[in-house]
């Protein structure tokens, strides 16, 4: 039963899903993007970087870097709280 | 029409079905550690689908440094790519964070079986 | 320094969760520390919310010359990541830093004897940074990674008590939900993506036309957003997180759950307002879901014996008051007749209720923490006659039992009292849905109340004295709170929410910051 | 032989690798088979990153994935242990 | 043939080879046999990143495969340390667990 | 400052909702006065007379909180057992209910009702 | 029970690995790499360096090292060199580049070799998070191994 009930639910989200990227534009043409053009275009002289993904993950989105360095951050720190070792000292 | 389509979207049905694999793994697995899997296969499918989005038709790399003379103004678009080394570090730390709590609960429930972690109901 | 202040409002939490960590050896040290930033994220968001209601909506534009230049030279598409503060973001940061700073009081003496106290601070400050991130941000990838930040955070605190394996199963299920709702957020960001080439959601309301794909996105974005907010049939990781974690989180992680309401509001008003005929159909999966979520949290409340438990069913329960509201006011979205005469009352009644519950729900699970932390159990039926030996939980119990099953003079009143009223206008079978649950909530507390403080006093707590000076400070502080917010709901409601209201329903003020139209 | 369709080439070949090795994953029944078929997904999945012209998120995908998730779940199953539950 | 076409081959010829090592890990009855299916497949994609560099003249896709070469040794390192830990070794009974 | 909440029929008046409270604190005050003055507390008048028979303990005589709303309960059994049903614990639930309700609202939305 | 094999290999490879990582990490903003990357090699490297030993060596070797410490301080100085954006502009503003301090130099536009020392913020905030990154999933690995130490009754 619940299995059946699983696997009907599965299949409806999975058919959406598949709906969703069968009908998206063609692999391999993406539309003019004016902010990824001035990014190329703009990252050699304004961020002084070759490699123009890390001048967006640095410079323009930096603070999205900064989002992750915090997952990071917090992620260490879960772990480390979660497996540390003592017990309460009452 | 219908075949040809497939064979211009395929990077994004491969993306489609891993997302079913992984759902399949979430939703039907019993061992934690398998779950697991499914939630990492999960986020390389949707890594995949933002690179794939970005793939320009006979583009390179967006990276000046001893770039070939034609990448000028040929580039694949860049922003994706830079989404997407966000989201694999966030991958990293939840299943790291993931496999923490899983050792834990070996610890404490002597199993791994998700039918049997569930002291907490009702 | 007016300017930057979005951008203190991340950095100088981020700070203290950077810093507090090194305070390995001096765990007291720690936190005085966290209490110190969180007081000042409070005095800040004040500030926040005074400059938003003064001049309108507030844009900072991340690495740019000026803080608002949106679009750079000879370009129409903002490039950036941008902060677009309206009066609805702010008031959801001044109600998360308000109850970060509850929390860190609260937890100085409830959590005094564990150990790993310097990361239990650094988390709860984190915590409070990926709340501030979400609810202030107008970027769809940057909305996701600070989901993410509340969702790790928030996992790891329920895991706190690693000594209990209840603590790590409640972590890992929360973890793997708010993981796989964000995944699938992000899935649909790249759908949007892959569609509009960008990522501000302001630029992208003026694009979106209606779409095969933006509707699965609309889909994805929704159904993930409800699970995080805890709708049921969707709820069962909220009484398991609530339940497990230390009671000086609960405040946090509360608004950390609305949070998730907060986005889920944001994407049907803002993101998707611009596709008028299909809103009303939304608004009534969302009306229906508030129904079905209050109904259900309350009923399943009613049976539960563990205390915090009890209190988590009816969290998920009010959680449905606030998706009753404003889904009441979407689907009479484009209506202005209907908007005007009950829609925007409606809604404000949904996002008053937001702080209210919030205030009230964190009193009351304060309250549990507090029997917790006497008598060492969460059972009631091993507690009884506690109401002479602790006065003042007791007097914070009956304030927040009166206030959540909506008495006046207390905040649940007017807040409720302006959901029946729409509600009714719309349906009078969802306004009878409402009161039910009220008087089943009032059931409930008094079955608490019976069975924790009343009774005769019971010889194994002889002992019991009442709790610690912050922890009753915490209480008293919410409890005050909770009086002046329902003895004078006009003034807050034309303070606070009406502006936060009209920021919604307001789509055209919204796209056209900074000169962007 | 031109790039066109070598690309095509490489992207079923690819495809294909990925959706076997995750089914691979997904079927094993001892845990350290699943997490070597995993290592096995990233690789592949590194080599789809690179095709696509993305060496950032490769070099990422394969620092992560070649060496440091294998070493945390072969790890965190040393401490649990590494048989599934037969259904 | 020109000497692109002849690189294009060869990348074909060594993923073909990666393809069949795929087949190994599949059908493995031990960890070992796995395991040093997942080592030669590094190499082989390691040789198929270089390859590909080089017909699309991109001198820095170098660093990627570098890494893969690098890196795959800890892996196997960390699975022979298992192995050792649980005394599985190649005398050990197949399980008869392929997929 | 307007403290008043008018609302589409009713209102909400703090001024006039204190005047009446201090009133009806009088009126209460006046009923407490006039009791019996004889009671004294720390005697043993106030212990409890059960036809002489030895106290029973308190943790016998106290009324359990699954004790309440007993007759709600059992007379709600069949949505109970459901209810129950429903939450189960188990961690795959939790994503399948996921599925199914995503499953639900994508067709409501895409499909078209 | 590792082998002289092991010790001979891993002494070699190890230092190998570490200065690529760092190769990695310093030359972020010209070739492919960066921050995560290197400091995710660099990681691999330590990694390597944990399994090739004893436990109780391991023990020994690391607790002098302040991976956390170390943490907090790749955090805080990206933090702090994404405020020195403040100074005049907006955070997170590339203050650094083309102004002539190190790493302040100007990158010809187009194709060219790539000069090291260009970037601005970039190469300082390619540093932090590379020291973060090494520091955060070295302890993970690190406390994921010391965990098989540890006696069941110690929890």
């Amino acid at each position: 039963m619940r299995k059946a009930l699983g696997l009907f639910a599965f299949l409806g989200f999975t058919l959406f899903l598949l709906a969703a990227t069968m009908s998206l534009r063609p692999f391999g043409a993406p539309p003019h993007t004016e902010m990824d053009h001035y990014f190329i275009t703009h990252a050699q002289e304004q961020a002084s970087a070759n490699n123009v993904v890390t001048s967006i993950v640095f410079d323009y989105r930096g603070f999205d870097t900064l989002g992750e360095a915090t997952v990071l951050f917090t992620a260490v720190a879960g772990v480390l709280m979660v497996l540390r070792r003592k017990e309460v000292s009452s | 029409m219908n075949g040809n389509i497939i064979a211009i979207n395929f990077p994004f049905i491969v993306v489609a079905l891993l997302l079913a694999l992984g759902f399949y793994t979430i939703g039907f697995k019993r061992n934690l550690i398998k779950v697991v899997i499914g939630v990492e296969i999960l986020e390389s499918a949707v890594n995949l689908f933002l690179i794939a989005l970005g793939y320009v038709k006979g583009g390179y790399a967006p990276i000046y440094t001893l770039a070939p003379k034609k990448a000028v103004g040929n580039m694949v678009l860049p922003t994706p790519q830079a989404l997407t080394l966000t989201s694999i570090v966030i991958g990293v730390a939840v299943s790291a964070l993931m496999l923490a709590f899983a050792v834990n609960i070996y610890r404490h429930y002597g199993t791994l079986d998700v039918t049997r972690i569930r002291r907490l109901r009702g | 320094m007016m300017e930057h202040l979005p951008a203190l409002m991340i950095a100088i939490p981020l700070f203290g969760a950077f810093t507090t960590p090194l305070l390995k050896k001096r765990q007291n040290i720690a936190a005085i520390w966290a209490l110190i930033i969180t007081v000042i994220t409070f005095g800040l968001s004040l500030l926040l919310l005074q400059e938003v209601l003064s001049k309108g909506i507030i844009v900072y534009v991340f690495g740019a010359n000026k803080p608002t230049l949106v679009l750079p030279s000879g370009y129409r598409v903002p490039v950036r990541i941008i902060f677009e503060i309206d009066a609805m973001g702010a008031f959801m940061a001044l109600s998360a830093t308000l109850m970060s700073f509850i929390g860190a009081l609260y937890s100085y003496s409830h959590v005094e004897m564990e150990t790993g106290l310097e990361k239990y601070y650094a988390l709860l400050l984190l915590l409070e940074v990926g709340i501030i991130g979400m609810v202030l941000t107008g970027d769809l990838f940057n909305l996701f990674v600070f989901l993410e930040v509340a969702g790790i955070a928030g996992s790891a605190l329920v895991g706190f008590r690693n000594y209990r394996g209840e603590a790590s199963e409640a972590g890992i299920k929360y973890l793997m939900v708010s993981s796989v709702a964000s995944l699938m957020v992000l899935f649909s960001i790249g759908l949007l993506y892959g569609q509009y080439g960008n990522l501000n959601m302001a630029y992208l309301s003026r694009q979106i036309h209606l779409d095969t794909v933006d509707m699965i996105a609309l889909g994805l974005l929704f159904v993930s957003f409800a699970m995080k907010c805890g709708a049921v049939p969707m709820h069962y990781w909220v009484p398991d997180a609530y339940t497990e974690v230390p009671a000086g989180i609960n405040p946090t992680l509360l608004v950390a759950t609305y949070a998730s309401l907060y986005a889920l509001f944001r994407v049907s008003f803002s993101l998707f307002g611009a596709i008028t005929w299909n809103m009303a159909r939304v608004g009534w999966i969302m009306s229906i879901l508030g129904v079905l979520t209050m109904f259900i949290g309350v009923t399943m409340a009613l049976v539960q014996k563990d205390v915090k438990r009890l209190m988590s069913y009816h969290a998920i329960s009010q959680t449905g008051y606030m998706l009753l509201g404003v889904g009441v006011g979407l689907t009479v979205l484009n209506d202005p007749a209907k908007l005007s005469a009950f829609g925007r009352a409606a809604m404000a009644g949904g996002i008053f209720h937001i702080i209210n519950h919030i205030i009230y729900k964190s009193l009351l699970l304060m309250t549990a923490g507090a029997l917790f932390y006497v008598t060492g159990t969460r059972n009631l039926n091993e507690m009884g006659g506690l109401a002479r030996k602790m006065p003042y939980t007791t007097i914070a119990f009956i304030v927040g039992a009166a206030a959540i099953s909506g008495l006046p003079p207390f905040n649940g009143f007017a807040s409720k009292f302006l959901i029946y009223e729409t509600s009714y206008q719309l349906n009078p079978l969802l306004a009878v849905f409402a009161m039910v649950t009220s008087v089943l909530t009032l059931a409930s507390f008094v079955k608490v109340f019976a069975s924790a403080f009343l009774g005769p006093p019971l010889e194994k707590y002889e002992e019991v004295r009442e709790v610690p000076k912050p922890m009753v400070t915490a209480m008293i502080i919410l409890a005050i709170l909770c009086i002046l917010f329902g003895l004078f709901p006009n003034v807050v409601l034309n303070k606070l929410i009406y502006p936060a209201v009209d920021a919604l329903i307001k789509l055209a003020q919204y796209q056209s910051w900074g000169g962007l139209v | 032989m031109n790039f066109s369709a070598l690309f095509w080439a490489l992207q079923v070949l690819v495809g294909l690798g990925l959706i076997i090795s995750a089914t691979a994953a997904i079927r094993f029944k001892n845990l350290i088979s699943a997490v070597i078929a995993m290592a096995v997904f990233s690789l592949i999945l590194s080599l789809e990153f690179y095709i696509l012209q993305a060496p950032d998120v490769a070099i990422a995908e394969a620092g992560v994935g070649a060496c440091l998730t294998t070493a945390m779940y072969l790890l965190a199953i040393k401490n649990t242990t590494d048989e599934e539950v037969i259904e | 043939m020109t000497v692109v076409s002849l690189f294009m081959w060869a990348l074909i010829l060594l993923l073909f080879s990666a393809m069949l090592t795929l087949i190994r890990l599949l059908l493995g009855p031990t960890i070992p046999d796995r395991a040093v299916a997942l080592d030669s497949m590094t190499t082989t994609t390691a040789g198929v990143m270089v390859l590909y560099g080089v017909i699309t003249k991109q001198a820095v896709f170098i660093d990627v495969a570098l890494v893969y070469a690098v890196l795959s040794y800890i892996a196997t390192l960390y699975i022979a340390r298992y192995l050792v830990r649980k005394r599985v070794g190649i005398a050990c009974k197949c399980e008869g667990d392929g997929t | 400052m307007n403290f008043t909440l008018l609302s589409p029929s009713g209102f909400w008046d703090p001024v006039l909702w204190l005047i009446f409270l201090i009133l009806f604190g009088i009126i209460g005050y006046i009923i407490y006065s006039r009791g019996n003055p004889s009671y004294k507390p720390n005697t043993e008048q106030v212990k409890p007379y059960l036809s002489g028979n030895v106290e029973p303990s308190k943790e016998k005589i106290m009324v359990r909180a699954g004790d309440i709303y007993w007759g709600f309960i059992t007379a709600l059994d069949e949505y109970y057992v459901a209810l129950k049903r429903m939450h189960t614990g188990d961690l795959r639930d939790y994503i399948l209910w996921y599925l199914g309700i995503g499953a639900i609202i994508l067709f409501i939305l895409v499909g078209g009702v | 029970m590792t082998t002289t094999i092991i010790k001979t290999t891993t002494r070699i490879l190890a230092s190998l690995i570490l200065v690529f990582g760092a190769y990695i990490i310093l030359h972020g903003h010209l070739t492919p790499g960066g921050g995560f990357q290197g400091g995710a090699v660099f990681a691999s490297g330590l990694a390597l360096l944990i399994v090739a030993c004893e436990d109780e060596i391991v023990k020994k070797r690391f607790e002098k090292v302040p991976l956390s410490p170390l943490e907090s301080i790749g955090a805080l100085g990206f933090l702090g060199t994404a405020l020195l954006g403040l100074m005049g502009y907006t955070f997170f503003k590339n203050v650094i580049a083309n102004s002539g301090f190190i790493f302040g130099g100007k990158t010809p536009i187009g194709i060219n070799p790539g000069y090291l020392n260009t970037g601005g913020t970039l190469a300082y905030m390619n540093i932090f998070v590379g020291m973060k990154v090494l520091a955060g999933l070295t302890s993970i690995v690190l406390i994921f191994f010391l965990l098989l130490g540890g006696k069941k009754d110690e929890w």
